[in-house]
């Protein structure tokens, strides 16, 4: 009578551990009369650890190639983007436990099982194989988000939250319009089965054009590319440093690792119309991101839009629309994921306190004030500006190089042009750092563990930089994409 | 070990970067130690490699290859030829120096001295490798070192001359990097799989469409025309020899300037022979102005390192117009020429930091009659200056000939024109070391001390090469020659005047 | 004229009114209700479209509850006042307009060239509803959906904790010395480092 | 029914358009927050209609899922405006730029 | 390959016994030796620096005789000797190698160099007593000979230019020996590039011979010139190494650099700027006059410089106060007449004339240094005279130098100077004879002058009243030079064919002859009658008593000033080419270069950092601007799909 799809949960299990460590944590938050941040990051790490495995145990998945009727995907891409994603919501939170432990008022304790939500938002979306998945994923992810926003109460804080969550809201109107284009145009929601019917007969064009259009909105929003880039200045800096340091980067590889699977599958038929769009997205962003950086004062500020530009470059990789190009994306995701939380941690550490000290002219000197601080800096730094021998550089190349197999070599010589603007800013925080002498008394947070977790980070932004073999082989295997 | 002598040299330095950064407790003494040791150790295996190289040989030799990052067919590959070779040397050679030469700096030695060996690793990286990719990143690599040499001990601009330096440089790489992956990917749909390694885009690049090529020159041209640097791309150079610390302008004007020449040889002319060609003209133009140019500038100039930062814009001039001319002679006394200068503009700025230490000011009109006070110190500053200026049996004089006469078979006009730079030469130089070693000597400057041992142990090296390379360059041009020899064939297989030679000399006379 | 087609001209204008008529309120509450008669609107078109179901949850979910939310909102916060009539950015309606027009208009083109505006939806759609509209919905969503139908029980998990979060929280008056730290912030970065580098 | 589906499209289009269109001119931020919900229904309609266009009920089951996700949405929102409101006093989105430039 | 065409081409060991000609090296090496030996050593040798200056230099001597000799056993063709020291430059087909070459040419001249240099050595011991850097300067000296005599023996164009640019610089260092004095530093940096500027010239000619010849080496150019050059290569070529010459033998219009010279010490002006380095240019135009007579029209060109340097010089040299300033007009004026003679083609005859010169005008500065030395550096001849009785030896061999200069027979100038004249009226250059004989005039008068207000006469001064003869040290080599300026011309070269030209044959080719002018016995008579009419009209003007010269001198003031200041041409090369040079290099420097070119680097910055000043006041902070950027992009992508549909 009804045929129920048999149940294979094994592919979604990271997710339900997240989901499951998260209700952990909320009970713990409830039960307990004054909740241990300890706690809470032990519960957090272990979620995200029993994810990890079980995510890694999946990239020799013999089973169906997708689960669950069909909606989640048990590829490796899907393993890959995971991975990515539960490390870095590691570091989120591992940030967030300090953090919580040093502002005032503290925040509540709901951080940690809402990093958890958010991640296994993400884990699904680079999963999900189908696109109400895809939305539903995405929702769950942007919900949680908005609230760690506005998390800490503080007025930048909240308005943050507010402003994320209008135009999120709009963005997934848009999104949520493209899936129904999408569906519209194909008569499924299954990212496979719309190339089939793109490729074939029975999908309709033109409609496909409108869902590609709503889709590209919804993502560029998410990625934060320009035009839709300009909630990210405001709520990267708006929002606590940990929470920056943590949706910065993984939002952007959820997002991005999404939209390769919906852009390189479901509308890889379509891609000699979709190509010219992600172009001009990347030009702008790259152009943009990397001149407006330059009149910044506030580092978060300056970061989001170092960020905005990187998002450009990571769309560049994927102009060319083949696996060279999506490994690259991916290699790049990784490098941005360590420069950039590595770069947030910094200035976590710099802030001491809270908020109080992300201006610029709190990194005068601070080579004299903290060495390993201003080191690490300018490594995370660096590898943003694409110098060798950082991940960065190896990164841009790949990207790069892959645009410029696709014939794209005008916006490669856009991006590069833009990297020697970008320069100019990250150099600009490394001459403060290094080349003067410290003005007034700052005192930067002595703690040790972010700083092993940073030192962990620069470590594999150098590595990556001189030996990315480590994990491109991983990236081709996982970047190919079958439908 | 043998086999792999090349990356030995290349990677030595960075050895002795890990204990100076891991070594958190040495003193600067120690530090100082096991960075000049470093740096001559490596001196002394480049030495090996000199003494391994078969002059006899045009084509790379101790090539070594392995695959590095095959996603974007990035390959690490090395091997010398008779060119870099002696920017290998060069280099070995004058850091070494220039740490000596930096014994004084006390502000965090180790950071500086990691510098300095970081930035040697990036320089003989950009010389001997063969991967047009790697090229690419070692290029780049040696920005940040040196930046942080200039904008971290450098004068009171430092800074905006650092960020100059940095931006200068990269966004011309800019164009070399857009090009190189351009020129990857038009090998990955010729050869079927994409490759940096510049044997195998010789052949790519030869199959490209006339326009392309020269597009692609241009590219790769802006580039080096920054590093060289080329007028009018050359304003970043003044200011970043001005503020950088005594041995970062002695490396910037050895050594960095020099990469960008090197990849002049090394990729345009080896890769677009034909737009090589068609461009040479307005090339030879370009270091024909900046010859003239950099000399009359550097006349008015009264910041001695200012002067000699102009200089060396006109004596880049010559290499450039070496390397366009196409013939044999000419880039062999192009490279030959950026040997020596290397050599001679580096003793000069050994010495002006010398003398700086000293009177604290390179104000020429805040000088005067220091020839009476430190005799040795003036005696060495002429024997430079002099050596800069060209004189027949120093250095220069051999490389400067040999590039007018390489040049004047092509050219008459051009030969002639960058002739007339030795006049000028002369006078800048005179004028200064007038105005700094002659006439009455300042009160405040009456009992400054003349050169200290370590001062000479800095000079002697240098000042005996630049009488050596000038009685004796053969050692240079017979490895140079062959290597020289086969790029000009390259370039111009069956052009006529590609020779200076013994046509007519053949027809002994009765 | 089928009774359909009369059905539609007379809501869809309605609707389009009503959507208008929320966007010109300056009374949050009056926007509120028209947005409401909207709702309404859609669910007879829901109806149209024989989807039952939704037409039903339609009017419960959103004219019920969720605008219902939104109308407590408005009278907790005191917001109820008019909207304030100065609009401090230049020319944002203008461009509004000529924007959702070229919105419509390139739906237009599209929907034209994609689907054509002589298509009709086939008949027998009564097959697919079969027994009943919410029977078939529940087999879909109970089979083919089921996964997804899991996952928004995680949405609405989210949704319950920003409400303790945020809404529970206590409020407080802004310290002074978070205004300083605010204060001072903007004054150092309006001095120092883009002028550092100036040559 | 007779009624062609590209019609209802077209009022998904306008009515999308106009919750856009509220979203730019309305500067309390729950009337900006409605707008979006007219948005998600305009989205609703279009996906009910493809699903009748299609002769089948995922679209009508799109349509569910898009209802739970704004009730949620409606919450979390709800709560962030009430949050800011105890802040600032203000629901109008135009007092909230100390984050600028 | 050139090396083994040259060793064809040189009947170098074809069976001749070589004697002592494979120690040809020593012949530089020496002073080399002895000037690095003391350039690092000097200050610790004391006085013995300037004994191993000395005795490099005897050695050097010795060695140069036993080479003359050896040679000059050799028959005519025979005489010439290549020795190969090592290969220089060598690149592809082109090869420069470091030879030595010893003809009759080189042969002279190196005797020429060491035997008076030597002589000059020893003065400078006395002369340079108690100077502080007493070391250095025989330091200075040997490298100076070393490198004049690479330029006389280099066996290549080269080679030739090694030594050329060496002396340069030892001249730069020797004339600004005592830098403490700015007006010292100034005219050692002049003399430089003022012969830089020729030397330059010459670098291009040389060049283009590379290009002819594809070698440089002197058998095979010379060898082949005939047949290689046109008649307008060949003028280029030998113009621009005459225009070398030109620069380092103070021709009009690059003198200017010589007079000031004398403000090195006087040993230096004996040896460098008198008797050595600036018949460098003579030289080299004797060395290529192949080249030249190909060409013809150069021949021409270095006959009318050389007259115009002639009577210019010496015009200005009669203008002269200073003692040594009236010399180096002198020098340059007697270079001219050397170069008269080349442009005759009596290629010997000028090589004898500054053979001659050498002697006399060597002499003369010795002499005067003298005068300085007993004078407390005093060179104003204003404040000298009656000097002969207070200082015989000094005082006696100056007037034999002067007489000598002046031409009077029998004395070597005589000999020199007429036997040019005498080719000049022989072969139709009327115009020549009769500007050389005005010449010859003003020569006579102005030396005249010189040694009437300086040794005649009474003194005018304190210091000339206790004026005190120098040690023997300086003035044995006196009294030797002095012999040399009476008796050389009369032993040697009586005639235009004498012994000399004979020597010189096989290097130089025949001096010319022609039917043509007055007969040599009544061009003598003219030449004595010239010279010694002129010598008594001054005896009269200046120390007979019977004319107050002061009150002519004021009377032809503005002359007088012409002439002292060498036709304002210093002044006027100051207005035209030193001023707007340095405007040029100023508007150059700082309106072109800082201004306009770093202006336009710094404004592509300055406007990107201005573009971001103002792009990020889009971000305005209203959340409904940044819907609209939104909603724009999206209508903007949707009206993208509109046209691909």
């Amino acid at each position: 009578m009804i045929d129920t799809p048999t149940l294979v949960f094994g592919p979604v299990l990271p997710e339900l551990f997240l989901v499951a460590f998260a209700i952990v944590g909320l009970l713990y938050e409830a039960v307990a009369k004054r909740s241990d941040r300890l706690v809470h990051l032990l519960i957090a790490m272990s979620g995200l650890a029993m994810a990890a495995a079980s995510s890694i145990i999946l990239w020799n998945w013999s089973g169906d190639a997708t689960v669950l009727g069909g909606t989640v995907n048990a590829d490796r891409f899907a393993v890959v983007g995971r991975l990515l994603v539960i490390a870095i919501a590691a570091f989120g939170v591992l940030y967030g436990k300090h953090y919580l432990e040093r502002s005032e008022p503290q925040p509540r304790g709901e951080f940690f099982p809402l990093v958890l939500f958010a991640t296994s938002g993400m884990t699904l979306i680079v999963a999900s194989a189908d696109l109400i998945v895809t939305f539903l994923a995405l929702e769950i992810l942007s919900l949680s988000l908005y609230v760690l926003t506005g998390i800490t109460g503080r007025r930048a804080s909240n308005e943050a939250a507010v402003k994320y969550f209008l135009l999120g809201a709009a963005s997934s109107a848009f999104f949520l319009y493209g899936v129904a284009m999408a569906y519209g145009a194909t008569n499924t929601t299954y990212i496979t089965a719309m190339a089939r019917a793109l490729s074939g007969t029975t999908g309709n064009q033109a409609i496909a054009l409108l869902a590609m259009a709503f889709l590209v909105v919804g993502f560029a929003f998410k990625v934060s590319a320009v035009p839709f880039h300009m909630w990210t200045p405001d709520v990267y800096q708006g929002a606590p440093t940990p929470v920056t340091a943590y949706m910065s980067t993984s939002t952007k590889a959820a997002a991005f690792l999404a939209l390769i699977r919906v852009f390189d599958v479901a509308l890889q038929p379509l891609t000699w119309d979709w190509t010219p769009v992600i172009w001009v997205l990347a030009a702008l962003s790259i152009v943009v991101g990397s001149v407006l950086a330059i009149a910044q004062t506030d580092v978060k500020r300056m970061l989001a839009y170092s960020s905005i530009a990187q998002a450009g470059f990571i769309l560049t990789g994927l102009t060319s629309a083949n696996s060279v190009g999506i490994s690259a994306a991916m290699f790049y995701l990784v490098a941005y994921a360590a420069m950039t939380l590595g770069a947030f941690g910094v200035v976590m550490l710099v802030s001491a306190r809270g908020e109080e000290q992300t201006s610029l002219s709190s990194y005068t000197g601070l080579f004299r004030r903290s060495p390993l601080l201003a080191g690490l800096m300018t490594v995370f730094l660096l590898s943003l500006a694409g110098i060798p021998p950082t991940a960065g550089f190896i990164a841009k190349v790949g990207v790069f190089s892959a645009a410029s197999s696709a014939g794209y070599w005008p916006l490669v010589l856009i991006g590069t042009l833009a990297s020697v603007a970008a320069a100019f800013f990250y150099l600009r925080v490394v001459v403060l750092m290094v080349m003067r002498e410290p003005e007034g008394s700052h005192d930067e947070d002595p703690s040790l563990m972010p700083r092993v977790a940073l030192v962990v980070l620069a470590g594999a932004t150098i590595l990556l930089g001189v030996l990315p073999g480590l994990i491109t082989g991983l990236l081709r295997d996982a970047s190919v994409l079958r439908w | 070990m043998s086999a792999h002598l090349l990356s030995l040299t290349i990677f030595l330095p960075l050895v002795g970067l890990v204990i100076l950064l891991l070594g958190r407790g040495l003193s600067n003494d120690t530090a100082r130690w096991i960075a000049l040791s470093t740096a001559l150790a490596t001196f002394v295996v480049s030495m090996i490699v000199l003494g391994r190289f078969d002059s006899s040989l045009a084509a790379y030799q101790m090539v070594e290859r392995a695959s590095w990052i095959p996603s974007i067919g990035l390959q690490y590959l090395v091997g010398v030829d008779g060119i870099s070779l002696w920017m290998v040397l060069l280099s070995t050679f004058l850091f070494p120096v220039a740490i000596l030469a930096s014994w004084k700096v006390d502000k965090d030695v180790r950071l500086y001295l990691g510098a300095m060996l970081a930035l040697e690793t990036a320089v003989l990286g950009t010389f001997l490798t063969l991967d047009l990719l790697l090229f690419f990143l070692f290029f780049e690599a040696i920005l940040v070192p040196m930046y942080l040499l200039i904008g971290g001990w450098g004068g009171d601009r430092r800074i905006y001359a650092a960020v100059k330096f940095f931006l200068y440089t990269m966004a011309g790489s800019a164009f070399l990097l857009v090009a190189t992956l351009f020129l990857a990917a038009q090998a990955g749909s010729s050869l079927g799989h994409v490759t940096f390694d510049i044997r195998d885009l010789q052949a790519v690049a030869h199959g490209l469409p006339v326009a392309t090529t020269r597009w692609l020159f241009l590219a790769f041209f802006v580039a080096f025309a920054v590093k060289v640097p080329i007028f009018p791309l050359h304003t970043w150079l003044p200011d970043a020899h001005t503020e950088a610390p005594t041995a970062g302008s002695v490396l910037l004007a050895g050594i960095l300037l020099k990469v960008g020449a090197y990849g002049l040889i090394r990729f345009n002319l080896a890769l677009f022979p034909d737009a090589a060609k068609y461009f040479a003209t307005f090339v030879s133009i370009l270091a024909v102005i900046g010859i003239i140019y950099g000399a009359v500038v550097a006349l008015i100039q009264t910041d001695l390192k200012r002067l000699v930062a102009y200089s060396s814009v006109s004596h880049l001039g010559f290499v450039v117009l070496g390397i366009f001319a196409f013939t044999e002679q000419a880039l062999t006394g192009g490279v030959l020429q950026m040997v020596n200068h290397g050599l001679a503009t580096g003793a000069l700025f050994l010495l002006v930091g010398m003398m700086y230490e000293r009177t604290h000011t390179r104000d020429l009109g805040k000088m005067g009659g220091l020839a009476g006070v430190m005799p040795w110190l003036m005696g060495a500053f002429l024997f430079a200056v002099f050596a800069a200026a060209g004189l027949p049996g120093l250095n220069s004089f051999v490389g400067e000939f040999l590039v007018i006469v390489g040049t004047f078979a092509v050219s008459p006009w051009f030969g002639s024109l960058a002739a007339l730079a030795v006049i000028l030469a002369a006078i800048y130089l005179l004028w200064s070391y007038q105005r700094m070693a002659q006439g009455p000597v300042r009160e405040e400057h009456r009992y400054l001390p003349d050169v200290s041992l370590r001062e000479v142990a800095v000079l002697v090296p240098v000042l005996s090469l630049l009488l050596v390379f000038g009685v004796y360059p053969k050692v240079l041009t017979d490895r140079i020659d062959p290597s020289a020899k086969a790029v000009v064939v390259h370039v111009d297989p069956q052009g006529q005047p590609t020779q200076v030679g013994l046509v007519q000399a053949q027809e002994s006379p009765p | 004229m089928p009774l359909d087609n009369l059905v539609f001209w007379v809501f869809a204008p309605v609707s389009v009114a009503s959507a208008i008529a929320m966007l010109t309120r300056r009374n949050a509450v009056h926007a509120a209700l028209f947005l409401i008669v909207n709702f309404f609107t859609i669910a007879v078109m829901y109806l149209l479209l024989d989807a039952p179901f939704l037409f039903a949850v339609q009017i419960i979910v959103y004219a019920g509850a969720i605008m219902v939310l939104f109308l407590f909102v408005i009278m907790l916060l005191g917001v109820d006042r008019n909207e304030a009539r100065g609009e401090r950015l230049f020319g944002m309606r203008t461009m509004a307009g000529i924007l959702a027009a070229g919105f419509v208009l390139e739906m237009f083109f599209a929907l034209r060239a994609g689907i054509g505006f002589a298509t009709r939806a086939p008949a027998g759609f009564e097959k697919v509803n079969a027994p009943a509209n919410t029977q078939a919905l529940a087999k879909v969503l109970f089979t083919r959906y089921f996964f997804p139908f899991e996952v928004t029980s995680v949405l609405l998990i989210i949704a319950a904790i920003a409400a303790m979060v945020l809404a529970n929280r206590k409020a407080r008056a802004i310290t002074q010395a978070e205004l300083d730290a605010h204060e001072n912030a903007q004054a150092r970065s309006a001095a120092a480092p883009s002028e550092a580098l100036a040559p | 029914m007779r009624t062609p589906i590209a019609y209802f499209l077209l009022l998904s289009g306008i009515l999308f358009a106009l919750g856009t269109m509220g979203v730019l001119i309305r500067k309390n931020a729950l009337l900006i927050f409605m707008s979006v919900e007219l948005q998600l229904n305009a989205v609703n309609l279009a996906l009910v209609a493809f699903s009748r266009l299609h002769g089948n009920l995922n679209g009508q089951v799109l349509a569910f899922f898009s209802m739970v996700v704004a009730a949620a949405e409606v919450v979390v929102g709800l709560a962030i405006i009430v949050s800011v409101y105890r802040r600032s006093q203000s629901v109008n989105v135009d007092d909230a730029r100390s984050l600028r430039w | 390959m050139v090396t083994s065409l040259a060793a064809e081409l040189a009947p170098v060991g074809n069976g001749r016994a070589l004697g002592v000609l494979p120690l040809l090296w020593l012949v530089p090496a020496l002073p080399l030796a002895a000037a690095t030996v003391n350039l690092f050593l000097g200050r610790r040798l004391g006085r013995f620096a300037g004994w191993l200056a000395v005795g490099a230099m005897t050695g050097s001597f010795a060695i140069a005789v036993l080479m003359v000799r050896q040679l000059a056993s050799f028959g005519g063709d025979e005489r010439l000797y290549v020795q190969h020291l090592f290969d220089w430059i060598q690149v592809g087909s082109f090869n420069v190698d470091a030879s030595v070459r010893l003809d009759a040419l080189s042969a002279t001249m190196i005797l020429v160099v060491t035997g008076i240099g030597l002589l000059i050595h020893i003065y400078s011991m006395g002369y340079m007593h108690g100077d502080p850097r007493y070391g250095r300067f025989f330091a200075y000296m040997n490298l100076f000979v070393f490198f004049m005599l690479m330029l006389v023996l280099g066996a290549n164009f080269l080679i030739l230019y090694l030594g050329w640019e060496g002396v340069g610089l030892c001249s730069y260092l020797l004339i600004g020996f005592w830098f403490e004095k700015t007006d010292n530093a100034n005219a050692a940096k002049k003399a430089f590039v003022t012969t830089r500027i020729g030397d330059t010239a010459m670098l291009i000619g040389i060049a283009m011979i590379v290009m002819k010849f594809g070698t440089l080496n002197f058998e095979v150019v010379f060898g082949t010139a005939n047949a290689t050059l046109s008649k307008g290569a060949a003028t280029t070529i030998a113009l621009l190494l005459f225009a070398g010459a030109v620069g380092k033998s103070a021709q009009v219009p690059l003198h200017v650099w010589l007079p000031d010279a004398m403000a090195g010490p006087t040993p230096v002006s004996a040896l460098i700027h008198a008797a050595t380095m600036v018949t460098a240019g003579v030289y080299l135009v004797l060395r290529t006059h192949v080249l030249f007579e190909v060409s013809g029209a150069a021949l021409v060109v270095v006959t009318v410089i050389g007259l115009i340097t002639m009577l210019y010089a010496a015009t200005c040299a009669l203008g002269q106060d200073d003692l040594k300033r009236v010399l180096a007009y002198s020098t340059v004026s007697q270079l001219g007449y050397m170069f008269i003679a080349a442009g005759l083609r009596a290629y010997a005859l000028a090589l004898f004339m500054l053979v001659a010169h050498a002697f006399y005008k060597g002499l003369m500065f010795l002499a005067a240094g003298s005068v300085m030395h007993g004078m407390h550096e005093e060179t104003d001849m204003k404040q000298m005279g009656g000097l002969l009785r207070r200082m015989p030896l000094t005082g006696a061999t100056f007037l034999i130098g002067a007489i000598s200069l002046a031409a009077v027979p029998p004395f070597t100038g005589f000999f020199a100077k007429d036997a040019i004249l005498e080719v000049a009226n022989h072969t139709g250059h009327q115009w020549v004879y009769v500007l050389g004989t005005v010449g010859a005039v003003i020569s006579a008068a102005y030396m005249g002058r010189l040694v009437f207000l300086t040794l005649f006469g009474r003194p005018r001064t304190q210091a000339a009243e206790h004026a005190h003869e120098s040690p023997p040290v300086m003035t044995v080599p006196l009294i030797l030079l002095a012999v040399g300026a009476f008796a050389l011309g009369f032993v040697v070269e009586q005639s235009p064919e004498g012994a000399f030209s004979r020597w010189v044959e096989s290097a130089l080719g025949a001096v010319p002859r022609g039917p043509l002018g007055l007969p040599t016995t009544v061009l003598i008579a003219i030449a004595t009658v010239v010279a010694v009419g002129t010598l008594i009209a001054t005896w009269v003007i200046y120390a007979s008593g019977r004319v107050d010269w002061m009150a002519l001198r004021v009377r032809l003031a503005p002359l007088q000033r012409l002439f002292e200041h060498g036709w304002y041409i210093d002044d006027y090369y100051a207005t035209v080419l030193v001023a707007p040079g340095k405007a040029a290099s100023g508007i150059l420097a700082y309106r072109f270069d800082a201004g306009f070119i770093d202006g336009t680097v710094n404004a592509v910055g300055g406007s990107t950092r201005r573009l971001a000043a103002v792009g990020r006041k889009i971000q305005t902070g209203y959340v409904r601007t940044y819907a609209l950027a939104l909603f724009a992009g999206a209508v903007g992508i949707l009206v993208y799909v509109g046209l691909r549909l």
